[in-house]
């Protein structure tokens, strides 16, 4: 291996870009906004596995990323697909807005 | 030494006990395919199908040898072959009269009470009850116990909620939920019983009678298994304080449903203590009778206090069930063979005079709309027959010698004395509180100058002098020739007393001819006697003696 | 799927592929293309034909299912696909319970979708393709696949429970899933990253291998910590609490025969991936897990019985009460953890899968009903009022579905509940199963409310006219006669279940 | 060393337009400008991908979710018309920031912890034979490693992809086709 | 002869069956005479059985006839059995007998009632009760009949049911009766305990060989008479015995004077050898209990004014005077004295029936006065009652009592004071009760118009089914004492102890039973003894100072009367029982009955709410809000990650 960066500083960001993620989305009131944070999360999913695949000299781990990569983007086709049909009927409505059902 | 099992010669053709259940199951089913707009027609359905169980109850009363302590009639097929779970049916002496009473309140009950509306599902329910219960009584599988076990609560939940009165959905749910909360602790404990059982079998099986005979629980063990399944029967008896439920679902039912509850579900419970308790968990039953020996006694002084103040005249038959079941209770941790043989008689005689009480009380109920005492009074001037009908059945209740109710309690207490003494002194005080509350009642409901609305109180009919009938003759024969019970009771009582005494140091078959009994002298003048008395008696009630 | 494209100067040698024991997912999938494709190119079906189809395919494939089963108990299990997938017993009931789950649910669903614009191919194709995705999970040997296959499930529910765009609240639901589940997913997949970390791969039989030796390494904290993500990802599908937020509002807001789908054929295929990553690939770590795996179960019992007690929609009673039922199969999950990686798996296994099976006709049965009764997300339980008296037949048969979900015996929720304890009480977990029980006993309130409203309350004047149609009437018919058959002789199921095991 | 002290700053510089651009999707109020630290963090990424030589996944990186998803999320905001800033001081539910909060940090403290604790242990366990690089001789070892792999141990989750985007495209078209318009049940039919 | 004992409840049995199917068709006054003929047919049964009897050895004269196996359960074997021996037959024949002459008098006490077969079912199956309490050889059916006769006496105690007074009577009766049962039945299994049998001649044979220890004969002793002193009227349960008057009259002189009330005092006798085997306190206690009752019940008769009334204390008296015997030892004496006490006793009710009837239902003695004209007979006849009772020579009380004040004596000079005081006490309000019926002023026209017939209102004598029994008890109650004359120098000494010598052994008695404490007490050599006819010229000079100051006040009015409203109200005992029970008692009751809804069915119910409320809270929980909901998420993330990382990796 020619990286000197430890492998641990790599899982420690992805780590905090996760939490960021998972953050933006407990505090975001837009649909569109929490859903970019997911993506947030799974790159940060994809960075650890990028850096354990170094580190353990595996290429599954690269290979795993690519197929994270395909589901993040039927994800975004499926999600926005749902959002646009729900935005389409209400305009402007937030993640806030649709309590609807509770209890 | 007790896995003989007695094979009936002769029924073996015949699946009669399968049949038993079988046959109120297929009527109820066939009532299914009735016209709604024909509840004669259901009604004769329902009634020939409980006839028949009858019938088979009677014929199986006639067949059965009563010299044999073992199970009778057994029919035995694998089921559920990988969980060692077996149809396994059998009777002997302990439930053979509670089947019978059974196979035969139904049909009266069939008969005698009208649901008013709605008549096809009514009759359903109720043999579908009928089949749960008597499968109750026959199954000799822990599994097939318990699936009839938590089967009756379904007819039951459905015919007090649908055919009962004012609060019958509160009551019903209560009462469904309170059982089953109690079956809960039953299932996890009858599992692991089978489970821990299998480590000594060397199989897996659920079968009551290889389980008890084959079993070593080690103490700890057995106490927490007997603990599981004691909740749930507790629950059923009603011991105090388990019992809140009782007193709703009897005044919310329908007269059939109380007639039923009383006469023979709440039998499962004192039933199960005693098939299921003793005979799988003899050590845990003698470690912890002080426990149920001190409930019952409570249950029986506490049940007839709570029904002397009752205003509701259904309610305070259900407060003295409580109490009577407090001696049937206290009978079977008597372990003695008087004392279980009476606590086995006495359940059916509480079926009888219970069941027969709910009845007379449901009568007056059609004819007044009231079950209020208060607005009761005077009716023996109106309807003496109908009064001297009841005042059999209460005296019955009350225990007076000559009566059913008296020999059961009087052998619950003679035996009961001899292993409990100071318990036995208490409950014989509730006998006096059962003259109270129940005369008082009678005097209320019965004595003094009818009122305007209670003038046109009509006398019994003809048809229900009918219905009545039979329960007033059991009182009868019963109380003055209890022999013939006594005689099929006792060798099964006597063989579960033995397995009781074999594996704990309970003594069987007490020698009653050599002194044994101290009665404390307050002089304390005589303390010669006294090691000998211990020796006969569980070592740990001294709390009792000191 | 096609043969793969070779460039010639990359020598790829290709796994070995056993066809016929993919058939069943194939079968699916190509179902799906099938439906879409054919769907496209011809004009309108004649009413019900999609729905009919769809079935057939559910069934081919349960039957293909049974061939597998009759294959493995021959010739043992194996894994397929260079070792993606597992080829065994477990997975093989699974599919049973999932193409099972569509015959059922296709047949519910045909006149419910008729009635929407939706009438076309797509619902079917995604109940099929959903199928497929939770095949794959239950039969997962490798955790990407695993998370492929659940997102294939999730994705195409996300769109199934958004799919009535009449209703607010299908789309809401549809909404707060999707947001939801890629939240939990996300989790999910760092979760395998980490683990693929700690142990070097993401197969589930390396990683066992690789555990067995892995000797006194520090990396345990790290798998530890993938195992809790792991925990979390699956802990949302399989609806335990914490984790079961989303599955009331869901179920509610989906249109019912989709919430049928998702309780039955989600439940099964969850809890299959649950076993095959803990019980399969962790069993190592077992001693960490189980605690969880009971912390979790009782929380489910709890909050599940608990909060349904307070319901008012009947969809969502049943969607809490779904959350009991999997405290309850946690419980057998408990129980397969004493022994998971032993030889001798205890009964925990097959008790959980044959409470998925029990339960999801059940279940379906259930929604079945409450499609037709309270065709939207409003089954406020005075809908139910005097049901007996409008439709008794449908009375009775949802008093089955409640009587059995209660664990009443004679039905097969008894059998489930039973087996579960069973297995419980068996691996010593005396506690959970007396919790288990007694929460029963408080969901038992649920279902006595519902049947109280149908037995005892009078018909609103102005109840909308209820229509059974003849498929829907079918599969609640065989759900029902289900329910009771093989509650009252269960023993060739239990037989069966009996010989469920995990490839190794 | 030179190199080393390269990595260092490429290490930093990316964890930095990594999380900066992070930051920026929770905290802007556009959620045009949202997207835009979506672009940054995506880059930021591929960036990290490529110092660990990941090149064919950085570049896929790059073309799969800049180009195409960031693409999509913009086009949809534009479709919409949600494009408009919103104030993020109001939080209608109280106790959900610092609920987050809590989270946020607990979920970092908690995988640092497990990073740290295994340390030098990570990636000792079931290593693997390695991972073929791209150097100036075989610039595409990398690629065809990963495609080799791809195509042998993963060939079903590769097909199970397709899968995926079958689920993709039914979906889409279901959620988007035009529903007439029924006039007697439009409006909400969402339960009490 | 004797197997055929079962005839003698047989008869009545028969007749109670009659009655109940067939009963209201016989009607009046045919259900009477049949019901009479029935009682009658008994004691002609009984009457054989005895000269039977009279006609074998002493050692002969005992039979068990069993008739079917009972309660059989293991050890415990308990037979339909009747035991014939002198004691019991001596008991059937003045049951029967004085049962005959009471069921006639009923068929003209209770003409025209509208229930009249009714009431000779109730007094058939009375009958059948005290025989089977009589007959039984074993304690189980000796209860059965005990509990026989006191479901029969609340049935006729309430006859009249709609009469509040007389139901709250019945009951009152007989749930006071059960609390003596209590000890009844739990020394029935102290003896089981003990041997192992129920029998009486197991039990006594036990104590006679001297294998029931002190403690066990004790207990069954002392518990036996807890029984007693229920049924029996005793202190300090004798409350519901007055009450019992609430009835119709004949009852009160069957039931509630002659037989029933004497069951304490026949079980004490029939098992006299295991109160002798007891601890000494226990016929110390006996007689002490027998004594105060005595004394007690005496002195509240001295002021009551209802004619009944004034008999039922007197009752409870006499009864006392039994107990006093059975304490003393003095075993014959008791049941002698039971035997003349029916006589006499059933003589002045049904004298006082007589009176109330003519007096049209009136019971109050200040409303009548003078009838000893108007009612001829019957004052006759009441007036030979009175002599008895008051101990007055020859007639028969005189002797029965004067035997139990000598056994008093010779066991403590204070029992025997307590006794003569009684006796004068006794004397005295007889006297006034005589005096206040039969002579005096007559003041029933006073109130004439408080009766039925109003203006030309006029007591009148009693038919003739009424008065036949009042002329052949009165003929008893003179030559009652025959039975058992005192071993005076001028009495014949064949003539002498006749009961004594009948009912040996049954009643041990003679040197070897004074050396193991056993059997009839030997005052042989006492003071008492010595001072026999001393003594015997006191007790007459009570009975007369009792009867001149009697007289002296009521007739003469010479001292003025002393009726206290204390004696009138019974000392406030029954006032305080009730009011204990009415207040305090039911109040605890209600308390207990209000808990178990509060307490009990509230912790039921309150499980549920409970359940409900925190569901209820948690569900607020479910906000609808999908962000908080991945808050919820977020939050068991963390859990679980600091389960696995930190508690169980880590650390």
């Amino acid at each position: 291996m020619i990286a000197a960066i430890e492998p641990s500083w790599y899982l420690i960001v992805a780590s905090l870009l996760f939490a960021i993620g998972a953050f933006g989305l407990l505090v975001r009131n837009n649909p569109l906004v929490m859903f970019m944070c997911i993506e947030l999360m799974l790159n940060a999913a994809n960075l650890t596995f990028v850096a354990l695949a170094t580190s353990l000299g595996d290429i599954n781990g690269q290979t795993a990323v690519f197929f994270v990569l395909v589901v993040a983007a039927a994800e975004v086709v499926v999600g926005l697909g749902i959002l646009v049909s729900i935005l389409r009927r209400r305009p402007g409505a937030t993640a806030d807005d649709l309590a609807e059902l509770k209890g | 030494m007790l896995a003989a099992e007695v094979t009936h010669a002769g029924a073996g053709a015949f699946p009669l006990l399968t049949a038993l259940i079988a046959v109120p199951m297929v009527g109820a089913v066939a009532l299914l395919f009735t016209q709604r707009s024909r509840p004669e027609f259901a009604k004769l359905l329902a009634l020939m199908f409980s006839a028949v169980t009858g019938a088979m109850a009677l014929w199986m009363l006639k067949e059965f040898d009563q010299s044999a302590d073992g199970f009778q009639f057994v029919s035995q097929h694998t089921w559920i072959e990988d969980w060692g779970i077996g149809w396994h049916l059998g009777v002997d002496g302990i439930s053979l009269f509670l089947i019978v009473l059974t196979a035969v309140l139904f049909p009266l009950a069939i008969v005698g009470i009208d649901p008013h509306h709605d008549e096809k599902p009514y009759l359903a329910w109720l043999l579908m009850l009928e089949a749960g219960v008597i499968g109750s009584f026959l199954s000799l599988d822990l599994f097939l116990f318990f699936l009839f076990f938590e089967i009756v609560l379904v007819p039951m939940y459905f015919l007090i909620g649908g055919w009962g009165y004012e609060d019958r959905e509160y009551a019903a749910t209560k009462f469904y939920l309170y059982t089953f909360l109690g079956s809960a602790f039953m299932l996890v404990a009858l599992v692991a019983t089978a489970m821990l059982a299998r480590d000594d079998l060397g199989y897996l099986t659920f079968d009551l009678v290889d389980i008890a005979e084959g079993s070593n629980f080690a103490a700890s063990t057995g106490r927490w298994l007997f603990f599981g399944f004691a909740v749930a029967f507790a629950v059923k008896v009603p011991i105090f304080p388990l019992h809140t439920w009782l007193p709703d679902a009897h005044t919310q039912a329908p007269t059939a449903g109380s007639v039923v509850l009383a006469g023979v579900m709440l039998k499962l419970g004192t039933y199960g203590f005693l098939r299921f308790g003793l005979y799988l968990f003899p050590e845990a039953s003698v470690w912890s009778r002080s426990l149920w020996l001190t409930l019952a006694v409570i249950g029986i002084i506490y049940g007839a206090i709570v029904a002397t103040m009752q205003k509701d005249l259904k309610r305070l038959v259900a407060y003295s069930s409580i109490a009577h079941l407090g001696f049937i209770v206290l009978g079977t941790f008597a372990f003695t063979s008087q004392a279980i043989s009476g606590s086995v008689l006495q359940m059916v005689n509480h079926g009888v005079s219970t069941g027969a009480l709910f009845l007379l009380v449901g009568m007056i109920y059609e004819r007044r709309k009231t079950r209020q005492i208060a607005e009761l009074g005077g009716l023996q001037k109106v309807a003496p027959i109908f009064a001297a009908g009841f005042m059999v059945v209460m005296l019955s209740s009350i225990g007076v010698p000559g009566l059913n109710g008296f020999i059961g309690e009087y052998l619950i207490l003679i035996g009961s004395f001899q292993s409990a003494r100071w318990w036995t002194v208490v409950a014989t005080a509730g006998v006096i509180l059962a003259a109270l509350y129940l005369l008082w009642a009678y005097q209320r409901v019965f004595h003094g100058e009818p009122d305007e609305d209670n003038a046109s109180f009509p006398e019994l009919k003809m048809k229900e002098g009918l219905v009545l009938l039979p329960f007033l003759v059991a009182i009868v024969f019963v109380g003055v020739y209890p022999q013939p019970l006594l005689d099929r009771i006792e060798p099964s009582v006597d063989r579960l007393v033995a397995h009781v005494a074999d594996n704990t140091d309970i003594d069987a078959d007490p020698d009653y001819t050599t002194q044994r009994g101290e009665f404390e002298p307050e002089h304390g003048d005589d303390g010669h006697g006294e090691d000998d008395g211990h020796g006969d008696e569980a070592d740990d009630h001294e709390e009792g003696e000191g | 799927m096609n043969v793969l494209a070779q460039a010639d100067t990359l020598p790829i040698s290709e796994p070995e592929i056993w066809w016929f024991a993919l058939s069943p997912l194939l079968t699916l999938v190509g179902g799906a293309l099938l439906l879409m494709v054919v769907g496209a190119l011809t004009p309108q079906w004649p009413r019900g034909l999609y729905a009919f189809v769809s079935a057939m395919i559910g069934g081919a494939a349960g039957v293909l299912a049974i061939f597998n089963w009759d294959d493995i108990s021959d010739n043992g299990p194996a894994t397929l696909v260079g070792g993606a997938l597992a080829f065994d017993t477990f997975a093989m009931w699974s599919t049973i319970v999932i193409s099972g789950a569509v015959v059922l649910v296709s047949m519910l669903a045909d006149e419910y979708i008729r009635d929407t614009p939706n009438d076309g191919p797509e619902i079917y194709a995604l109940l099929l393709v959903a199928a497929a995705g939770g095949i794959v999970m239950a039969s997962a040997n490798d955790l990407i696949v695993l998370f492929l296959g659940l997102e294939t499930l999730s994705l195409a529910f996300y769109v199934l429970a958004a799919s009535n765009r009449r209703s607010d609240a299908s789309a809401e639901s549809g909404l707060k899933y999707f947001l939801l589940g890629g939240f939990a997913s996300a989790f999910f997949l760092y979760g395998i990253a980490l683990v693929y970390g700690a142990t070097g791969s993401t197969n589930i039989g390396e990683m066992v291998t690789s555990l067995a030796n892995r000797g006194d390494s520090g990396n345990d904290v790290l798998a530890l910590a993938g195992i809790a993500l792991l925990l979390v990802g699956l802990g949302f599908k399989i609806a335990a609490a914490p984790f079961h937020v989303w599955t009331p509002d869901v179920y509610q807001g989906a249109p019912t025969p989709i919430t049928a789908f998702m309780a039955s054929a989600g439940k099964a295929a969850a809890f299959g991936a649950l076993i095959r990553v803990l019980i399969s690939g962790l069993p190592s770590f077992r001693d960490d897990w189980q605690p969880i795996i009971w912390v979790l179960a009782v929380a489910s019992l709890v909050v599940g019985s608990f909060l349904a007690v307070v319901q008012r929609n009947v969809k969502r009673m049943l969607a809490y009460s779904s959350v009991s039922h999997a405290g309850f199969i946690l419980v057998g999950v408990e129980a397969a953890a004493h022994t998971a990686g032993e030889a001798d798996g205890g009964m925990g296994i097959s008790s959980v899968q044959l409470y998925l099976l029990l339960y999801s006709v059940i279940v379906i049965g259930s929604f079945g009903v409450v499609a037709l009764v309270a065709r939207e997300a409003d089954a406020d339980l005075s809908v139910f009022d005097g049901l007996a008296k409008r439709k008794p037949l449908l009375a009775g048969a949802f008093t089955i579905f409640l009587l059995a979900q209660a664990g009443v015996p004679f039905t097969t929720g008894f059998i489930a509940k039973f087996g579960v304890i069973q297995a419980g009480v068996d691996a010593e977990s005396y506690g959970l199963a007396i919790i288990a029980m007694v929460t029963a006993v408080i969901a038992a309130f649920v279902y006595l409310r519902i049947m109280v409203a149908m037995w005892q309350k009078d018909v609103e004047d102005d109840a909308p006219a209820i229509t059974v149609p003849v498929s829907a009437a079918i599969a609640i018919g065989f759900a029902a006669v289900f329910t009771l058959v093989a509650g009252l002789y269960p023993s060739l199921l239990i037989d069966w279940s009996d010989a469920i095991t995990l490839v190794r | 060393m030179n190199t080393t002290f390269l990595e260092y700053v490429v290490f930093f510089a990316a964890s930095v337009m990594m999380l900066g651009g992070a930051i920026g999707v929770v905290t802007m109020k556009n959620p045009v400008h949202s997207a835009l630290g979506l672009v940054l963090t995506l880059f930021g990424v591929a960036v990290q991908f490529v110092a660990q030589e990941a090149h064919f996944l950085a570049a896929v990186q790059v073309i799969v979710y800049a180009g195409a998803i960031v693409v999509l999320f913009l086009f949809v905001i534009m479709l919409l018309g949600v494009d408009r800033a919103v104030d993020l001081s109001i939080e209608p539910i109280k106790i959900q920031r610092p609920l987050a909060a809590v989270m946020a940090v607990g979920l970092v403290a908690l995988i640092t912890a497990a990073v740290i604790e295994a340390g030098d242990a990570i990636g000792t366990l079931n290593p693997g034979t390695g991972i073929d690089t791209a150097t100036v001789e075989d610039p595409d070892s990398n690629i065809q490693q990963l495609a080799q792999n791809l195509y042998n141990d993963h060939v079903l989750a590769f097909e199970l992809t397709s899968v995926l985007l079958i689920v993709a495209v039914v979906g889409t078209v279901l959620m988007t086709r035009k529903w007439p318009k029924r006039s007697a049940d439009e409006g909400s039919e969402v339960g009490a | 002869m004797l197997e055929l004992v079962w005839l003698i409840p047989a008869f009545p049995l028969f007749g109670f069956l009659t009655l109940l199917l067939a009963g209201r068709k016989l009607g009046e006054p045919f259900a009477g005479l049949f019901a009479t003929a029935m009682v009658g047919a008994s004691f002609v049964v009984s009457a054989l059985i005895y000269f039977d009897l009279l006609g074998m050895d002493e050692a002969e004269r005992s039979h068990t006839e069993t008739l079917f196996s009972w309660v059989p359960v293991g050890d415990l074997q308990i037979d339909m059995a009747f035991l014939v021996d002198p004691l019991s037959i001596v008991m059937c024949l003045f049951v029967t007998g004085i049962g005959a002459l009471i069921h006639l008098y009923s068929i003209g006490y209770m003409h025209g009632d509208p229930k009249f077969s009714k009431f000779f079912l109730y007094l058939n199956l009375f009958i059948l009760s005290m025989t089977l309490l009589v007959l039984g050889s074993n304690l189980l059916v000796t209860f059965l009949g005990w509990e026989g006769v006191g479901t029969c006496s609340y049935f006729l105690i309430a006859f009249w049911h709609t009469k509040d007074a007389n139901a709250t009577a019945g009951k009152k009766a007989f749930v006071t009766n059960r609390i003596g049962d209590f000890g009844f039945m739990l020394a029935m299994f102290l003896a089981f305990g003990a041997v192992g049998s129920l029998d009486y001649a197991v039990i006594n044979d036990s104590a006679l060989a001297g294998t029931l220890t002190v403690a066990t004969a004790t207990g069954i002793g002392a518990l036996l008479f807890v029984g007693a002193v229920g049924k029996s009227a005793q202190l300090p349960l004798y409350v519901w015995l007055p009450d019992a008057m609430a009835g119709p009259t004949p009852v009160s002189a069957l039931i509630h004077a002659a037989t029933m009330v004497t069951a304490g005092v026949y079980l004490m006798v029939r098992v006299n050898p295991v109160l002798g085997a007891a601890a000494d306190w226990v016929p110390t206690t006996i007689a002490w209990v027998g004594a105060l009752t005595a004394l007690f019940a005496a002195t509240i008769a001295l002021a009551q004014n209802d004619i009944k009334k004034v008999l039922a204390y007197s009752t409870v008296s006499q009864l006392g005077y039994m107990f006093l015997a059975v304490g003393t030892g003095a075993y014959v004496a008791a049941i002698f004295h039971m035997i003349t006490h029916a006589m006499f006793k059933a003589l002045l009710f049904l004298g006082s029936g007589s009176v109330i009837h003519g007096m049209h239902d009136e019971q109050d003695m200040r409303k009548m006065g003078k009838l000893f004209k108007l009612m001829p007979i019957t004052a006759s006849t009441f007036i030979i009652g009175w002599l008895a009772i008051a101990g007055v020579p020859p007639f028969a009380g005189f002797w029965s009592k004067d035997e139990i004040l000598l056994f008093a004596a010779a066991d403590s000079w204070v029992l025997y004071a307590i006794g003569i005081v009684t006796a004068i006490l006794t004397a005295f309000y007889m006297t006034r009760q005589v005096i206040m019926t039969f002579f005096g002023k007559a003041h029933w026209h006073d109130n004439a118009d408080d009766h039925e017939a109003q203006g030309d209102f006029k007591p009148h004598e009693s038919p003739p089914f009424m008065v036949l029994p009042l002329i052949v008890l009165a003929g008893l109650s003179i030559v009652g004492g025959l039975v058992q004359l005192p071993s005076v120098g001028i009495i014949p000494s064949e003539w002498q102890h006749k009961l004594l010598d009948w009912l040996h052994p049954i009643v041990e008695f003679g040197p070897s039973a004074e050396e193991r404490g056993i059997g009839e007490a030997i005052i042989v050599g006492t003071t008492a003894d010595d001072l026999q006819i001393p003594l015997m010229f006191v007790a007459i000079g009570c009975a007369l100072l009792g009867i001149v100051v009697g007289w002296l006040v009521y007739q003469k009015r010479k001292i003025k009367a002393f009726e206290p409203e204390l004696l009138r109200d019974g000392w406030h005992y029954d006032d305080a029982i009730s009011w204990f029970m009415g207040n305090p008692g039911r109040a605890a009751f209600q308390e207990i009955a209000d808990e178990d809804q509060k307490v009990i069915d509230g912790a039921v119910n309150g499980v549920a709410t409970v359940v409900r409320v925190s569901a209820g809270e948690a569900r607020k929980g479910q906000t609808g809000y999908v962000r908080q909901y991945a808050g919820v998420i977020g939050i068991g993330v963390v859990l679980l990650l600091g389960w696995f990382v930190v508690i169980r990796g880590i650390l």
